[in-house]
């Protein structure tokens, strides 16, 4: 039962690719998880075709999501602005690569809640941002 | 095994009374449930009651002449007969039943606000307070303009007396705390700080959500004012609590809902309202629970809230003994004999949501979070804790899986 | 028989899913139960599903991060599903549940009484309202210093919508109804009520206690603001009740009770809420409740709105007509076409009380007094009535049963 | 099943021996049981030894309340006041001979609770007059 914690979370937890902070950046955005008092913020730059260049997440939390804006952050370097747009709760899952209750769910979505946010440049992340249709 | 403790083998066979602790959590993975300090488990007694309830007598209450409605309040009025002796109140009628500890204390809120409580009146309250004994004086404060202030905690989770004394100073109309804190696991000396308040003409209420399951509780030796509990957290029902107050205090508050039942008369454009208890339990009430909730009470009274107690307490200590011997895990709260039955902790560099997770792939249910207690957890500078917590069907053994599978944490994360 | 009622025989079968029908009230003498305006039984189903979240999940919700806790939520949620699909609602956060009815009209007397509401403000009620569509608004009234007008009823237990539009023109802020009269029997126009008081930039409130378990209702149809109605009368459990609101307007309500689940944040001396539904749902709430709640539902939804609605019409029609045929009985409310299955009805010298005594002496379980509608009575100027109510599990026979015992209590009095 | 029913109680609600009212009086109390509506007054006249010489109830009520009424002040005539003060929820059911549940009980004892605060004075009744000790 630790499939929760494969490799792959634990890895990225501990030895994330994206932490930091982009300063410049021309996206940036943070939130929290109340529920749980997790913190991030996630900085982009983009290129002359809107499309992602550089990428960093800094903060603090818990594995799940600590690890899931990393795998976050690495899947969408080179992807255009729309296309990050179209991210969904799947596309998240899918990196992370298991099952989570509702709870855990919260912490795996705050991720991409908080870059949809940033690059729909909405004042406020809402849950209806990682909803499914 | 390493301490010194004898275990008092009578409370294993208490676990072949609860159905659900024959479940797996995981295929071949059994459930050890440590998290009774958010809601206890039912033994069979109180199952059964709640569905012979439904089987044979439903109906509902107070204004039925026929059989069923007859046999349905008379088991809803004695299940209020056996919480008034369970607390040691003065009469049945002092026990009004709520939904739980939240809807108890909000019923306090509203009722003294429009009666006791005048703008610019001091209530004071503690650092450790569950949200529910928080955010109803807040919502009050604003709407009268009341001064809240706090009893302080030190840093090993004993209310700090010397800064209530302080308060005591300002005369404040009420004193409300909680009599042991769902995260520390800190009994507070509830009468000695009621004494004071009524030395100093402040009403009191004891927020009894962790100790009327866990410890002997009697109102009238304590000699509160009021006190709020919930059946679910004593091996009742969910759904059901209770609001107990002196009749005198509960005879001047105004009525809070408004309803059948709460009335004597009603006219167009006004009403009387009822007698104690009827005048505060608007609506049909939830029977079922009320007589779910009797039944947890003849199982805790027969089993001895003493030995409950004495039982915690050996759990307890064996609990802190071993944690204290996990690298980089901290226990909030003082020594396990001035607390009951919670360790709060956390492990250096591992989020209690991780932890959490881990112990339920080994069958262990812990509560990870703020436990709702958020100003508590500031206080210590931390956004966040694991809590295990134990009840009368915990063993030792299922703090042995809880202290292995800990150490895996450990590992996974090291 | 006399009438041309063709009864529907799949209904029989039903009753075999009702544990309490086989119950003898007295020996040898079975339960004909004829009052679920008061509480309706509960099919086996739903029995069941409490009695197996007991044994299998129980867990407290919403914030566990534990395999009981996470299976809790998700039954916890999912019941929300089924009420907002059951009533036609948006999304499932329009649901909050509540202990009740009751406590569902006083969260919105409180709210709104904070937001709505400002002193001199005309509210609009009827004649013919329950209690809890009275007393909360009495209350309200009183400190916030409201106007209360009220829709009269015609001597045939009709709402007399000329008054209605007369109190349009003082362009009351609130209209609250009943959809239909727990006494009278009478299903009010709605859809009619709702529109006007719209034209007029009224807010509207519907009682649904009685019409929800019984007719098929939809809140986007009714195109209503809020509706409260209770799980006790439709087959689910005691404890539970629901608010449905619209999103817009359950945005703009300040929060109602402080505490755990409610709050986003929690400083010692401010918080923010949460998020709908759960700004509304402070502290443990009742689980096992809704999901026995979700399962009466899913009974209803299977066995279908309209057809229990047939049933319940050929019932109350067959009902007032044997009624009628007995001498010095009175039936109160319009003809059995424009009401649900409710017959109430006084008998000339003969008092409420012994008349139901003498039924239940047959088994037989009606309600004798006011029925928590004294204003009613008072308008029709009796002092209490018996009420014969019904539900899908009642047959012709139940029917029968009852008009034969009636003649023995005009034979015992004669 | 009609044991509640049983001659005793149909024959003193439709013909009582105390129905009536007494102008002047010595004593006289007037209350009500929400519950049901059933409205009771009773007055007394007492000879010079306190005791009991004439009694009569007056209102409206079911047959419960009437015939307990009735028999009630059947037995307290000849009685001495002290004697009344004396009698207890368990007199009138003795009296009326049947079994009650809790709400036919409070029209039982509605008269009980009537002449007691009368023949005490008091300004209320009150429950506790007929609550057993
Ligand atoms: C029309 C109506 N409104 C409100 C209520 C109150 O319901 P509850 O007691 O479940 O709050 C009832 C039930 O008695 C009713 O019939
Ligand atoms: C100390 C304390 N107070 C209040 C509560 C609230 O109880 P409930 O959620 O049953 O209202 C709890 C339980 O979480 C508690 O531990």
């Amino acid at each position: 039962m630790d499939d929760l914690y494969r490799d792959v979370i634990v890895e990225h937890f501990k030895n994330p690719g994206y932490k930091g902070i982009l300063d410049p950046h021309d996206i940036s955005f943070e939130d929290e998880n109340p529920l749980c008092g997790d913190h991030l913020r996630i900085d982009l730059r983009v290129d002359e075709n809107n499309k992602v260049k550089e990428a960093a997440f800094s903060g603090h939390g818990c594995a799940i999501s600590q690890a899931s804006a990393d795998l976050l952050l690495e899947s969408i370097i080179g992807k255009s602005l729309d296309e990050v747009k179209k991210y969904t709760k799947n596309d998240v899952l899918e990196l992370i690569g298991i099952e989570l209750g509702p709870v855990r769910l919260k912490c795996a979505l705050l991720s991409l809640k908080i870059l949809k946010a940033g690059v729909y440049g909405l004042g406020e992340a809402s849950d209806d941002l990682v909803e499914e249709e | 095994m390493t301490t010194d403790f004898k275990p008092d083998y009578s409370f294993e066979s208490i676990r072949e009374e609860f159905p659900i602790l024959k479940r797996e959590v995981h295929p071949g993975v059994p459930l050890t449930y440590l998290d009774s300090a958010a809601t206890s488990q039912k033994p069979i007694h109180v199952i059964e009651a709640m569905d012979h309830y439904y089987r044979n007598t439903n109906a509902n209450i107070h204004r039925g002449v026929h059989m069923l409605a007859e046999e349905a309040t008379f088991s809803y009025e004695q299940a209020r007969e056996k919480v008034a002796r369970f607390i040691g109140a003065n009469k049945p009628k002092e026990v009004i039943f709520t939904r739980n500890t939240t809807e108890s204390i909000n019923l306090l809120a509203y009722t003294l606000g429009r009666s006791l409580l005048k703008p610019g009146d001091l209530v004071v309250l503690t650092e450790m307070e569950h949200h529910s004994n928080l955010v109803p004086w807040q919502m009050l404060a604003q709407v009268l303009n009341l001064r809240l202030e706090f009893i302080r905690i030190t840093d090993d989770g004993m209310l700090d007396l010397d800064s209530y004394d302080q308060l005591l100073k300002q005369n404040p109309k009420l004193v409300s705390f909680t009599q042991m804190s769902n995260v520390l696991g800190t009994i507070n000396p509830a009468q000695e700080i009621i004494k004071k308040a009524k030395e100093n003409g402040a009403v009191t209420i004891v927020d009894g959500a962790q100790s009327v399951p866990h410890i002997p509780v009697n109102v009238k030796q304590l000699g509160a004012d009021f006190m709020a509990f919930s059946a679910h957290k004593m091996l009742g029902p969910l759904g059901i609590g209770v609001l107990w107050g002196r009749e005198e205090l509960l005879e001047e508050l105004p009525p809070f809902l408004g309803g059948g039942d709460m009335i004597k008369k009603v006219y167009l454009r006004s009403f009387t309202y009822n007698d104690l208890p009827h005048k505060f339990e608007a609506g049909t009430p939830a029977v079922a629970e009320a007589i779910g909730f009797g039944a947890a009470i003849d199982y805790l009274s027969s089993t001895g809230m003493d030995r409950i107690a004495i039982h915690e307490q050996n759990l307890i200590k064996y609990a802190i003994d071993e944690l204290q011997k996990i690298d980089g895990l901290h226990i909030l709260g003082p020594d396990a004999s001035l607390r009951g039955g919670v360790a709060s902790f956390t492990l250096d560099g591992i989020h209690p949501h991780d932890v959490a997770q881990i112990l339920d792939g080994d069958g262990i249910a812990v509560r990870a979070g703020h436990h709702c207690a958020m100003p508590l957890h500031d206080r210590y500078n931390i956004p966040a804790s694991t809590r295990a917590s134990f009840y009368l069907y915990n063993t030792i053994n299922d703090i042995d899986v809880l202290i292995k599978s800990l150490k895996r944490v450990v590992k996974i994360f090291g």
